[in-house]
C-alpha cells in the first residue's frame, strides 16, 4: 500500500516533468506560436463586432480611474475612454464587456485573450512591451510616494529601514525591486488593501502612480503626497494582445482622432478633477492620445 | 463611528449587490458540488475494482488534489491552460473545472469507502440466500452503502462552499470582490467598512454552512447503527 | 510550453525563503492547533457546564466559515476597531483558530472511542478524571486519532497558501509576485506545484507510515 | 462476632433507566469475609446491582452503607470507596497502553501514593500466585484472555481492597482458561476476602460460594446458604432456573 503510494507519486512527478521538458524542446522550432496565432485570425476587429461586445479590462477599486460604485456601475476614467472605445467601434457606448482585474493579471487576461483591450492603468514598461502591445497614450505618469503627515517621506533616503506598500504588478513595485532593493516592501493584489494596509498602519508609505495618490490623499487629509515624482515620467496607453496589429492600428488612429477633439481633457474634468482638486493641473496628467515630445 | 459603519449595506444597492455576488459563488457551488456527485459515484464504484492497473490512475488523480493546495490548482488551470493551448476560460469556468475536478476525486474516495468498509459477512449472507448480484447491490450493499456516504458527502459540500472564498483571488466577482468594490468606494464616508463588510460575509458563509454540518452531523447520529 | 530554466534557477532563493516561511508558519499554527484542539476537546468530554458550551459555538464558528475571510476579517476589519495585528501573527491566529476546531474534533472523537469499560476500570480503580486523562484516555485516544491528525496536519499546510491574501510572503504569494513582475507564468507555477510536492510529498508518506506503526504498537492484531 | 458490624448492608435500592425499573429495592447485608455468588437469567440487574456498589450507576431510592456510613449521598467520595471496594469486569480491560506492571501499579502509586518499593514488592508476590510472575513487563496484548483476566483482579487486590467485586469475569473466555481465573478466585475466598461474584459457573458458585442470591426481574427471589440452594430451592422461580440448566 505504502510502496504503491510512493509510486504513483514518483509516476505522477516524472510525468509532470517529462512534459515540461518535451514541451521545452519541441516548442523552441514553433516558437511564438500563440501569438502568430491572433495574426492568422480573420480579423480581430470583425471578430469584435461580430461578438457585439468589446472586452475591456478595468480596474473596479482604483477611484477615479476605474471602480464600481454603490449602484455597481463601472465608472471612472478608464471607463470613459472604453465607453467611447465602443461607441465609436460598435455604435453603442454600452456594448462594452467590463472584465474587472488586479494589477498584476493585466497581462495574462490579454495573452489567455479574456480581454481585447486592458484600459487599467496600464504604465508603459519595456518588461510589459515583450508581453504585449500599447498604443498610444492617454495619460502620463510617475511612481509618487505618499505618507502619514506627521511622518511626511520627502526622499528615497528617508525610506531606508522602513516598509513601504506597493500594490502587486505596479510600476512602483518594479521601480523599488530594481533600484532600492534594500527597501522593504509589503506588496498586496489590490490599492483596496494596499491603501487599507497604510491607514492600518502596516507601512511608513505606499509608492504608486502618483496621479491616483493625488486624488487619493486629497480625499483622505491625513496622509500627503510628500514625495510626487520618483524615477522617470511614463506614460499610460492602452494594451492589446502581442500581435493584434489590426486593433492595435484602429486604437492608434482613434487616439489621435479623440485627441483632436481634446477628449482626454473633457475625461479629466468629468472623472479626474472632482477627486484631484485644483492643485493638480490637467495637462500634469493627461496626454492628448500621443506621445509628447 | 462604528455604529454608523453598518448602514453601508443600506447605502444605493449594496446590500443587493452583496446578495448577487453571493448568488455567484454559490452558482460555482452548486454546479460543481451536482457533477462531483455524479462523477464521483461512478468513478467511485470503478475504484472499487482490484485491478491495480484501474486503481493507480484514479488513486494519482485523488492524490493530486489531496496534496496541492486549491488554490494552487486555480491559479495552474487560470493561468496556464488559456495562455498554452489556445483554449478561452472565463475565471468562472476556471472554477467550475477546479471544484468539479476535486470534488470528484473526493467524493469517489467517499463512495469507494462506503462500499468497501461494508462488512464482508453481508455479501457472504446475501450469497448464501440466493440473492442475484443485482439483487444484493440493491437490497443489501447500496442502501446501506448510501447511509454511510451521505453524511460526509454533506460535509464535502460544506467544504466545497467554503472553499469558494479563494474565487476571488483569481478575479470572480463573488461575494468577497463585491464587498471589496462597496469598502473602496465608501472608505471616507464610513472608516469602519471593512469590518462591517468582511464581517457581514462572514456571517453570510456561516449562515449557509451551519444548517448543511448541523444536518450531516444529525444523519450520522441517526444512521450511527 | 516553454520553461526558462535559467530564469528558475535565478528566483530559487525567493521560494526557498517562501518554502522556510511556509514551513514555519504551518509548524506554529499547527501547535498551537493542537493546544488549542486538546483543551477544547477535553472541555467536551467531560461537559464542563458553561465552557462547553462556548467551546461548541466557537467550534460551529470556526468550521463553517472560510479562513480567507477569517483572515480578512483579522488582518482589514479588525484595526478598525483598534487592533492591529501583523499579517504574520493573523495568519498563526487564523491557522490555529480554524485548525483548533478541527482538532477537536479528531482529538473528542478519539476520547469517544475508548472503551466505556476502559473509562469504568479506570474509575473502579479510583482514578481521578485528570488521571484517567493523563493514563488511560489520552494515550489511547492518540492512536485512534492518528488518521485524523495527520489529514488534518496535512489540510492546515495547505491552507497556508491562503496566507497570500493578506501579504504574507509564503509560497503562494511569492508565485503571485513573481508572475507579476516578470510574467514567467509557467515557470513560476511550476515551481509552485514542485514547492508544495518538496513539503507536502515526505509529510504524507511519514505520515502514512505513523499511522502504521501507532496501529500496530497499540493494538498489535 | 456477631455482634459486629456488617462490611456493606444494603438498604431498599432502586435503579430505573427512565420509566424502566431495573432494581426494585434490594436489601442484602454482608457479613466481613463472605462469599456471596448473584444467580440470575440474563437481565435480572445482577450486573447493574454491581455496578451500584462501585458507584458507576447513579442510584434512584435506597441506601448502601458501607461499615455503616452511607455512600448515597453529593458528598461520597467514590474515589475513596473505590480504594476500599475492587472490581473486575467481564471484558477484563487492562489499559493496552501500560505493561502489565504499570497497569497494576498505576492506582497505588498515582492515586494512593504508596512508596513504590512497597507496591512493587506486593505486586510481584500477587503474580507469583496467580503464576504470571514472568509476565510483568509484557503488553497486554501479548497474553491471553485468561491470563488477562488474572491480572485485572491482580491489579484490582494491590490496591488491598475490603471487597471485591466479580461481575461475569469468565463470561467471555474461552472454556478452557475458565478454570485458571476461577482459581484465583477461590484462593482469595479461602484466604477470607470478601466477595461478590455474578457469575454463570454454578459448579463454582456452589463450591466457592457461602450465600447465594438468585435474582430475578429486579428483585431478589431467593437468599439462602449456598449448599442449601443448590440442594433445595425454596422458590419456584429459582427451580425453574436450576432445571433448565440442568439438561
Amino acid at each position: 500500500m505504502k510502496k504503491r503510494i510512493i509510486l504513483s507519486f514518483l509516476a505522477a512527478l516524472t510525468a509532470i516533468v517529462l512534459a515540461a521538458c518535451g514541451n521545452s524542446d519541441t516548442d523552441s522550432g514553433t516558437a511564438d506560436n500563440a501569438s502568430g496565432n491572433s495574426e492568422e485570425t480573420a480579423s480581430a476587429i470583425d471578430e469584435i463586432k461580430e461578438r457585439g461586445t468589446l472586452r475591456v479590462a478595468v480596474f473596479s477599486d482604483k477611484p477615479p480611474f476605474g471602480y464600481v460604485d454603490s449602484n455597481g456601475e463601472n465608472q471612472g476614467y478608464d471607463v470613459v475612454l472604453a465607453k467611447r472605445l465602443a461607441k465609436d467601434l460598435l455604435g453603442d457606448e454600452s456594448k462594452v464587456e467590463y472584465v474587472l482585474t488586479e494589477a498584476q493579471a493585466r497581462v495574462d487576461l490579454l495573452k489567455s485573450d479574456k480581454v481585447d483591450v486592458v484600459l487599467a492603468n496600464f504604465t508603459v514598461t519595456p518588461e510589459r512591451q515583450e508581453q504585449v502591445d500599447f498604443a498610444n497614450p492617454y495619460m502620463k505618469v510617475a511612481i509618487g510616494v505618499v505618507s502619514p503627515n506627521t511622518a511626511p517621506i520627502e526622499s528615497v533616503g528617508q525610506l531606508e529601514g522602513k516598509k513601504v506598500i506597493v500594490t502587486k504588478g505596479t510600476t512602483a513595485e518594479t521601480y523599488f525591486m530594481k533600484n532600492h532593493p534594500e527597501i522593504e516592501l509589503v506588496k498586496y493584489d489590490q490599492n483596496t488593501e494596499a491603501f487599507e494596509a497604510l491607514k492600518d498602519g502596516r507601512g511608513d508609505a505606499m509608492a504608486q502612480d502618483n496621479a491616483l495618490l493625488f486624488g487619493w490623499a486629497n480625499e483622505n487629509p491625513d496622509f500627503t503626497v510628500a514625495l510626487s515624482s520618483l524615477g522617470d515620467l511614463d506614460y499610460i496607453a492602452p494594451a492589446v494582445q502581442k500581435g493584434n496589429t489590426e486593433l492595435l492600428e484602429w486604437l492608434n488612429t482613434e487616439l489621435e482622432a479623440l485627441g483632436g477633439e481634446q477628449f482626454f481633457h473633457k475625461a479629466y474634468d468629468e472623472t479626474l478633477k472632482p477627486a484631484f482638486g485644483e492643485n493638480i493641473s490637467a495637462d500634469d496628467v493627461v496626454v492628448e492620445g500621443k506621445r509628447e515630445e | 463611528m462604528l455604529n454608523s459603519g453598518i448602514s453601508i449595506l443600506f447605502e444605493g444597492i449594496n446590500l443587493q449587490r452583496l446578495l448577487l455576488g453571493l448568488l455567484v459563488t454559490l452558482r460555482v457551488a452548486s454546479i460543481a458540488v451536482v457533477i462531483s456527485i455524479v462523477v464521483g459515484i461512478i468513478i467511485g464504484v470503478i475504484r472499487t475494482s482490484k485491478n491495480k492497473l484501474v486503481q493507480l490512475p484514479f488513486r494519482i488523480y485523488l492524490e493530486l488534489f489531496r496534496i496541492i493546495p486549491i488554490l494552487v490548482w486555480l491559479f495552474v488551470i487560470y493561468y496556464i491552460v488559456p495562455a498554452n493551448f489556445d483554449i478561452n476560460l472565463s475565471s468562472e469556468v476556471v472554477a467550475l473545472i477546479v471544484f468539479s475536478l476535486w470534488g470528484t476525486a473526493e467524493m469517489s474516495d467517499i463512495v469507494r469507502g462506503a462500499i468497501i468498509s461494508l462488512p464482508k459477512h453481508q455479501v457472504e449472507s446475501s450469497k448464501a440466500l440466493g440473492l442475484s448480484p443485482v439483487q444484493m447491490y440493491r437490497y443489501v450493499l447500496i442502501p446501506q452503502a448510501t447511509k454511510r456516504s451521505i453524511p460526509p458527502m454533506i460535509n464535502l459540500i460544506t467544504r466545497m462552499i467554503k472553499t469558494t472564498a479563494l474565487l476571488t483571488m483569481i478575479g470572480v466577482i463573488e461575494v468577497i470582490k463585491v464587498g471589496q468594490q462597496i469598502i473602496e468606494v465608501n472608505n471616507l464616508e464610513y472608516p469602519s467598512a471593512s469590518f462591517w463588510i468582511y464581517g457581514i460575509i462572514f456571517l453570510m458563509y456561516f449562515c449557509i454552512c451551519f444548517p448543511l454540518s448541523r444536518f450531516s452531523r444529525k444523519l450520522e447520529r441517526k444512521w450511527a447503527t | 510550453m516553454t520553461f526558462d530554466w535559467q530564469y528558475m534557477i535565478d528566483v530559487l532563493p525567493h521560494y526557498k525563503t517562501a518554502l522556510w516561511l511556509t514551513l514555519k508558519l504551518a509548524f506554529i499554527g499547527i501547535v498551537f492547533a493542537i493546544l488549542v484542539g486538546l483543551i477544547c476537546s477535553i472541555i467536551q468530554y467531560f461537559k464542563i457546564k458553561a465552557l462547553s458550551n462556548i467551546v461548541q459555538v466557537y467550534l460551529e464558528i470556526a468550521r463553517n466559515t472560510p479562513l480567507l475571510i477569517q483572515l480578512f476579517f483579522l488582518y482589514y476589519g479588525l484595526p478598525k476597531v483598534g487592533i492591529t495585528l501583523s499579517g504574520e501573527v493573523c495568519g498563526i491566529i487564523g491557522l490555529t483558530f480554524l485548525g483548533g476546531s478541527y482538532m477537536a474534533e479528531v482529538f473528542r472523537s478519539g476520547m469517544e472511542a475508548v472503551a466505556k469499560s476502559q473509562v469504568e476500570t479506570g474509575k473502579a480503580i479510583g482514578l481521578s478524571n485528570l488521571q484517567l486523562m493523563r493514563y488511560v484516555i489520552i494515550p489511547q485516544a492518540f492512536s485512534y486519532s492518528v488518521p485524523g491528525f495527520s489529514a488534518n496536519c496535512i489540510f492546515l499546510l495547505k491552507e497556508t497558501s491562503v496566507f497570500s491574501g493578506i501579504a504574507i510572503l509564503e509560497l503562494t504569494n511569492t508565485t503571485k509576485n513573481l508572475m507579476g513582475i516578470f510574467y514567467k507564468t509557467n515557470e513560476a507555477l511550476f515551481m509552485l506545484v514542485v514547492g508544495y510536492l518538496i513539503i507536502l510529498l515526505p509529510l504524507t508518506i511519514f505520515l502514512t507510515w505513523l499511522e502504521r506503526r501507532v496501529r500496530h504498537a497499540e493494538f498489535g492484531n | 462476632m456477631s455482634e459486629q458490624v456488617p462490611i456493606l448492608q444494603v438498604k431498599k435500592l432502586v435503579k430505573t433507566y427512565g420509566d424502566k425499573p431495573v432494581l426494585n429495592g434490594i436489601d442484602l447485608v454482608v457479613e466481613k469475609g463472605k462469599v456471596i455468588a448473584i444467580l440470575g437469567p440474563s437481565g435480572c440487574g445482577k450486573s447493574t446491582f454491581l455496578r451500584c456498589l462501585n458507584g458507576l450507576e447513579e442510584v434512584q431510592g435506597g441506601d448502601i452503607l458501607l461499615e455503616s456510613e452511607s455512600l448515597i449521598s453529593k458528598s461520597t467520595d467514590w474515589r475513596n470507596v473505590r480504594q476500599r471496594i475492587g472490581m473486575v469486569f467481564q471484558s477484563y480491560d487492562l489499559f493496552p497502553n501500560l505493561t502489565v506492571m504499570e497497569n497494576i501499579l498505576l492506582s497505588p502509586l498515582k492515586v494512593q501514593k504508596r512508596p513504590r518499593q512497597e507496591v512493587e514488592a506486593q505486586a510481584r508476590e500477587l503474580l507469583e500466585r496467580v503464576g504470571l510472575a514472568d509476565r510483568a513487563n509484557d503488553y497486554p496484548r501479548q497474553l491471553s484472555g485468561g491470563q488477562k483476566q488474572r491480572i485485572a483482579i491482580v491489579r484490582a487486590l494491590c490496591i488491598n481492597p475490603d471487597i471485591m467485586l466479580f461481575d461475569e469475569v469468565t463470561a467471555s473466555l474461552d472454556p478452557e482458561m475458565v478454570r485458571e481465573v476461577l482459581d484465583v478466585i477461590a484462593q482469595l475466598a479461602d484466604q477470607g476476602m470478601t466477595m461478590l461474584i455474578v457469575t454463570h459457573e454454578m459448579n463454582f458458585a456452589r463450591l466457592v460460594a457461602d450465600e447465594v442470591i438468585f435474582m430475578d426481574k429486579g428483585n431478589i427471589h431467593e437468599h439462602a446458604p449456598a449448599e442449601r440452594f443448590f440442594s433445595d430451592p425454596q422458590t419456584e422461580r429459582a427451580q425453574q432456573f436450576l432445571n433448565i440448566l440442568q439438561f
